[in-house]
């Protein structure tokens, strides 16, 4: 693994103590490493349909991910891979899922774009832009009327922050002291329309939170240190009834849009210098000036580097669905029966 | 048996299943302290407090939305939608989201959720407030629908819809409010997926819902008297779960189907029972199937006019006989 | 007319020059007068389904449409008569649809809350709360595109902020600078429910006006020339090519949200302070201390009060619609056949 | 005679427009500089300009109801929406507004706008981005409902929306885009209404829609070829108008109905043509009237759970084998 930022002055040493900068380390790459080999099966046409890839925004769901509770919920959307590895869900189910294989997380009836485990609480990717927010907003509500304790963090993109449901739950999140985090990943992009061509202020979500009566609040979301105290500061203020936040993280995805995308439509210099602003080796870098060796960290890559080749050879070998499930499940009595 | 009203009945079942279950909550817009536009649920909020009863701001997608998110984590939420119209502009949280998650989850979220509406025309308000959207939530798979007749359905039905499962949406006509009916005492619950043979009858059969039942069975009632035709009126009661034998068996009896609705005259439930039945009754038939529908425009205000397009019982009187002539 | 505000200090002088003072007052009484009428009505059965009437807010209407340019846009809610009686429209169709008659002036097809008349750029009442604001827009767009200098002037109450398309509209008519001009009549109620109990902010449009890159504006939407200064402002930033405005205006309706609502979920109190700053005997008493005669102004509102009668009359007398046309314009061919 | 795609006919329609009517304008998502997710609009942008052709943010509410208000102000606006899942979010603004409007005005609002949108499934893009919702937009009075099934009706049926003088949805489907076809040079527009006579036969009338036409030809070789049954199949071309003659005349001829839709299996537009010739043609039909539906569930996505869900040639083949066979 080389250091983007080598040529630059030496990074400072990490902050968070060693057990939680490995544990934010390792699920950086474990977003990374699985994406990656994602998309490399997407153009093998092993992957199907669709895949929106959150290469470079992993510090974001490392980051708020560690901040969690075990029975805290996640909400996020399509580009929700690192979200649910975050959560920690199992590879093998993921790639299975996007393989449309039997043993998906899914069944292979949701996809790329729906990766849910309720038992992790990652309680459903959307992919309806928007339309996660007031339901993320439904499950906090839950959590405050049941006393559970529980908060809920939903994730979504700059160019959702123009989309009506959006307004919505801000403000009722906000009158409710609903115990839910809104975390806009500002990637700079609304699919290929950069998100200033679009948006009437220069910050889509911070430039918003005054308007629910929030304070604004942004943070590098490349920095999973930084990204990891404001996560704490907001879920620990949700869980302590104070309501929500709405937090801006600005971060950079490496490649395209969804699919085949190469992402054309983004200055050359722009790409790069969010590169080399990479949150993970920027985050090896730190922490190996906070004196963990390479070996540690090399250990932790080859680790997830044969866990993912062993959920790929898993997926692989798994079965496509049978005719049998196609229509169950539509309702709670298991079938698709809407009469007799 | 107690009398009350169709709009009474709304508030009693809630309370009833409010009282039995402390996962049942309840939001919507002036549904709190005021009570509803409609007095729907009024006393609730007395009863219940603040925090089981909760007024919104006019956001029906994070009512929706947020009717959604409880559900999946432990509540059994109803929203109400002042209007059923509205649910247009929250048709994204019903169709993509509601209707779709356990599906796509593959079982993994459950759904325990009521949308309750005030649904249908009668009150002059005009285009954007009198629609009938039963057949809307109809072709959305993953949806139940439920819209009664009378003020027994209307405490039963709702109760059950609370229980229920999955996601329902309960069509309350805002032409039966005042309508006064017997409520059995204790606790009353009416499965879904019953329809009620209201008027039994050989010669023809009537399929109706909500509003139109009334008229069904009084045009029934002046087909028997006038020219002797004896008309069998079903109430569908529930759209989803559809009671398709009853349907199938009555026209086994009668062979001649007819269907009363207040959609517009295109893509309306009736299209649905005469496929049905055109597939799996057609040998029984010996009359061509006629819907009774609003005809296909949107719905207008003056009274004379709100008056013509919804089916009377004339025209399904007319209707009727002319078919059944013709047929001879 | 006994002036409310006599007790109180006496009134400063209308600044306004005299034409213009007695327009704005005509307006205003007309707006009062049909619609005091309106109510009577409604309670004899004759205007039937609903009404929503805004008694109160007339200087809203009456300020903005004395700003408008005579091909300029309004669009505005089911709380509509005030602002279409404002440009322009005559009485006798506007209560005749209220009957549901032959000759409204919607044929009895819309009734009270779709009044509408293209020709004196009435452009409709929407009664789905926040979707015109996005229509508002699009004609906005169009005045834009076709370079003819017209402005849209959209009304819409304070509830109506915290729903989405509210907030889409906004944002999309800040990114393309459109012509429109968005008014928030802040008449302190959605339905029953004070604003304040669900919503995030004390002013619930100036609070969001940032969140579009627009400045907030909050004018006293009970002083008619307050309005018609701001309205000034705003519609010439319009036509000048600088984008759209959001503008809170202060006011209060002094009955009820509709129908047969008394409006009792308010307190005395609040009521009386308002119903005490009544915007026509206030500006009535400026106009007397800048020289208009009482006399000068009881012939103006003798001439409404003959106009509301006439039209009365007129409606009374008017045939309900025929069976004919129950099937016509659905289609632009003037039928309803969907199908050969 | 220009070879096209289903594709290439759309950005071509639009120009051939757009070029003869300055009035015509086109807004959506990412369909400017980038000429769309689906390249469905490439080359407009550089050709007509960013007054003509211009980007949107993601509020599909906004792009809607734009489209409307300068629709009524003089503009012929083209709006896209990406996928037709996403009218559920600005459902509102189409069927309360858009579709109402003309007539709650009495006919002082004209609106002449196209919504186009990529529909139907086969990309394995799952539940919320698959769905076929031209059933939805058919029930609602006031709009006008296009789903063309080949490059030359996706050119001359678009271009006749974007002169119509009503709102008119179109669908454009999203397994169609790469299909290949013959196109008329010069101006083409071919009329909303008319239903296309596929292929002629006297045994069965085979009805579908957009992507499932190709399908019902292979079926009705198929038939042929294997079964000696000659069925005739009709490309309805467009929902509303609908023309209810032509399949009326045809199941005149051949006394057998089926229809062949995407839409799930409750209250799709196929029940709607089994209930007009329940009615209207009932007197010529031998068999029951047998719709080829997807299943009544959300789409999933894996490949081979979609290809299951969906009508394949090997349903239609032995649905209508089987009605055939047993009517006899
Ligand atoms: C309501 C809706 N409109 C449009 C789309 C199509 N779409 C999918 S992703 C996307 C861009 C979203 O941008 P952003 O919110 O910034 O998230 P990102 O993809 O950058 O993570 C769009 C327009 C959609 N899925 N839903
Ligand atoms: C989408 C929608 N939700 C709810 C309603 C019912 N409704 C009609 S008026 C109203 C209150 C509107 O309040 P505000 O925007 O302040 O306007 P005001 O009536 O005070 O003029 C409500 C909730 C509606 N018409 N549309
Ligand atoms: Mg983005
Ligand atoms: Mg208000």
């Amino acid at each position: 693994m080389t250091n983007a930022s080598e040529a630059a002055s030496p990074a400072p040493p990490a902050r968070v103590e060693r057990a939680l900068g490995l544990s934010l380390y390792r699920v950086m790459q474990q977003c990374r490493l699985l994406e990656t080999r994602a998309q490399e099966l997407f153009f093998e046409g092993l992957v199907r349909g669709t895949t929106h890839l959150g290469i470079g925004q992993e510090a974001v769901a490392a980051g708020f991910a560690g901040a969690m509770r075990a029975d805290d919920y996640t909400f996020c959307t399509y580009r929700g891979h690192n979200h649910t590895i975050a959560r920690g869900v199992p590879m093998a189910p993921i790639l299975a899922e996007l393989f449309g294989r039997a043993t998906g997380l899914l069944g292979g009836k949701g996809g790329s774009m729906h990766l849910t485990s309720v038992e992790h609480g990652a309680m459903g990717s959307y992919a309806i832009v928007g339309a996660h927010l007031p339901i993320a907003l439904g499950a906090a509500w839950s959590a405050q009327y049941r006393k559970s304790g529980q908060v809920a963090v939903c994730f979504f993109g700059d160019g959702t922050t123009n989309i009506g449901a959006f307004h919505e739950a801000l403000n009722m999140a906000a009158v409710w002291k609903a115990p839910v985090v809104f975390v806009c990943e500002n990637n700079q992009y609304m699919e290929y329309t950069p998100i200033g061509a679009v948006t009437s202020v220069a910050r889509p979500a911070a430039d918003r939170a005054a308007a629910y009566g929030l304070e604004p609040i942004v943070v590098d979301g490349n920095d999973v240190e930084a990204v990891h105290a404001v996560a704490t500061t907001a879920i620990d203020r949700a869980r302590a009834g104070d309501g929500p936040s709405l937090i801006e993280a600005l971060t950079y995805r490496h490649g395209g849009h969804s699919r085949a995308d190469p992402g054309k439509y983004r200055p050359d210099d722009e790409v790069a210098s969010w590169k080399a602003r990479d949150p993970i080796p920027a985050f090896r870098s730190r922490l190996e000036a906070a004196g963990v060796t390479a070996a540690d960290l090399d250990a932790i890559d080859e680790a997830i580097r044969a866990d993912v080749a062993a959920a790929e050879a898993e997926a692989r070998a798994a079965p496509e669905p049978g005719p049998e499930v196609l229509e169950t499940q539509v309702w709670a009595d298991g079938g698709s029966s809407w009469r007799n | 048996m107690a009398e009350m009203t169709y709009r009474g009945a709304i508030a009693a079942a809630i309370a009833q299943e409010m009282d039995r279950d402390p996962s049942v909550v309840l939001i919507g817009e002036d549904i709190g302290a005021a009570g509803g536009v409609f007095k729907l649920t009024e006393g609730l909020f007395d009863r219940f407090g603040p925090e089981r009863v909760r007024d919104t701001p006019i956001s029906e997608q994070a009512i929706v939305g947020a009717v959604m998110g409880a559900a999946m984590t432990g509540l059994r939420p109803i929203g109400e939608l002042m209007f059923s119209d509205f649910f247009a502009v929250t048709w994204d949280m019903v169709v993509n989201q509601i209707a779709k998650t356990r599906y796509m989850t593959d079982g993994q979220v459950a759904l325990p959720l009521v949308l309750r509406t005030a649904n249908g025309a009668g009150l002059r308000f005009g285009a954007q407030h009198s629609q009938s959207i039963e057949n809307w939530a109809m072709a959305i798979p993953g949806l139940k629908v439920v819209a009664p007749s009378n003020p027994a359905d209307m405490h039963g039905l709702l109760a059950a819809a609370i229980r229920d499962p999955d996601p329902v949406i309960v069509c309350e006509h805002k032409a039966l409010f005042a309508l006064k009916g017997e409520v059995p005492d204790g606790e009353h619950v009416t499965p879904l997926g019953e329809a009620a043979i209201v008027r039994a009858g050989g010669d023809a059969t009537i399929v109706a819902l909500a509003a139109m039942v009334p008229r069904a069975v009084e045009a029934a009632a002046a087909l028997a008297a006038e020219h002797g035709i004896d008309a069998e009126v079903i109430d569908l009661r529930t759209l989803i779960p559809l009671d398709a034998q009853a349907i199938l068996r009555s026209v086994a009896k009668t062979s001649r189907l007819f269907t009363v609705e207040e959609n517009p005259r295109v893509g309306g439930w009736g299209a649905e029972i005469v496929s049905l039945v055109a597939e799996e009754g057609f040998y029984s038939l010996d009359a061509p199937i006629v819907r009774i529908t609003t005809p296909h425009i949107p719905l207008p205000s003056a009274s004379v006019l709100e008056d013509l397009a919804i089916p009377t019982v004339e025209r399904i009187v007319s209707t009727v006989k002319r078919t059944l002539d013709e047929a001879k």
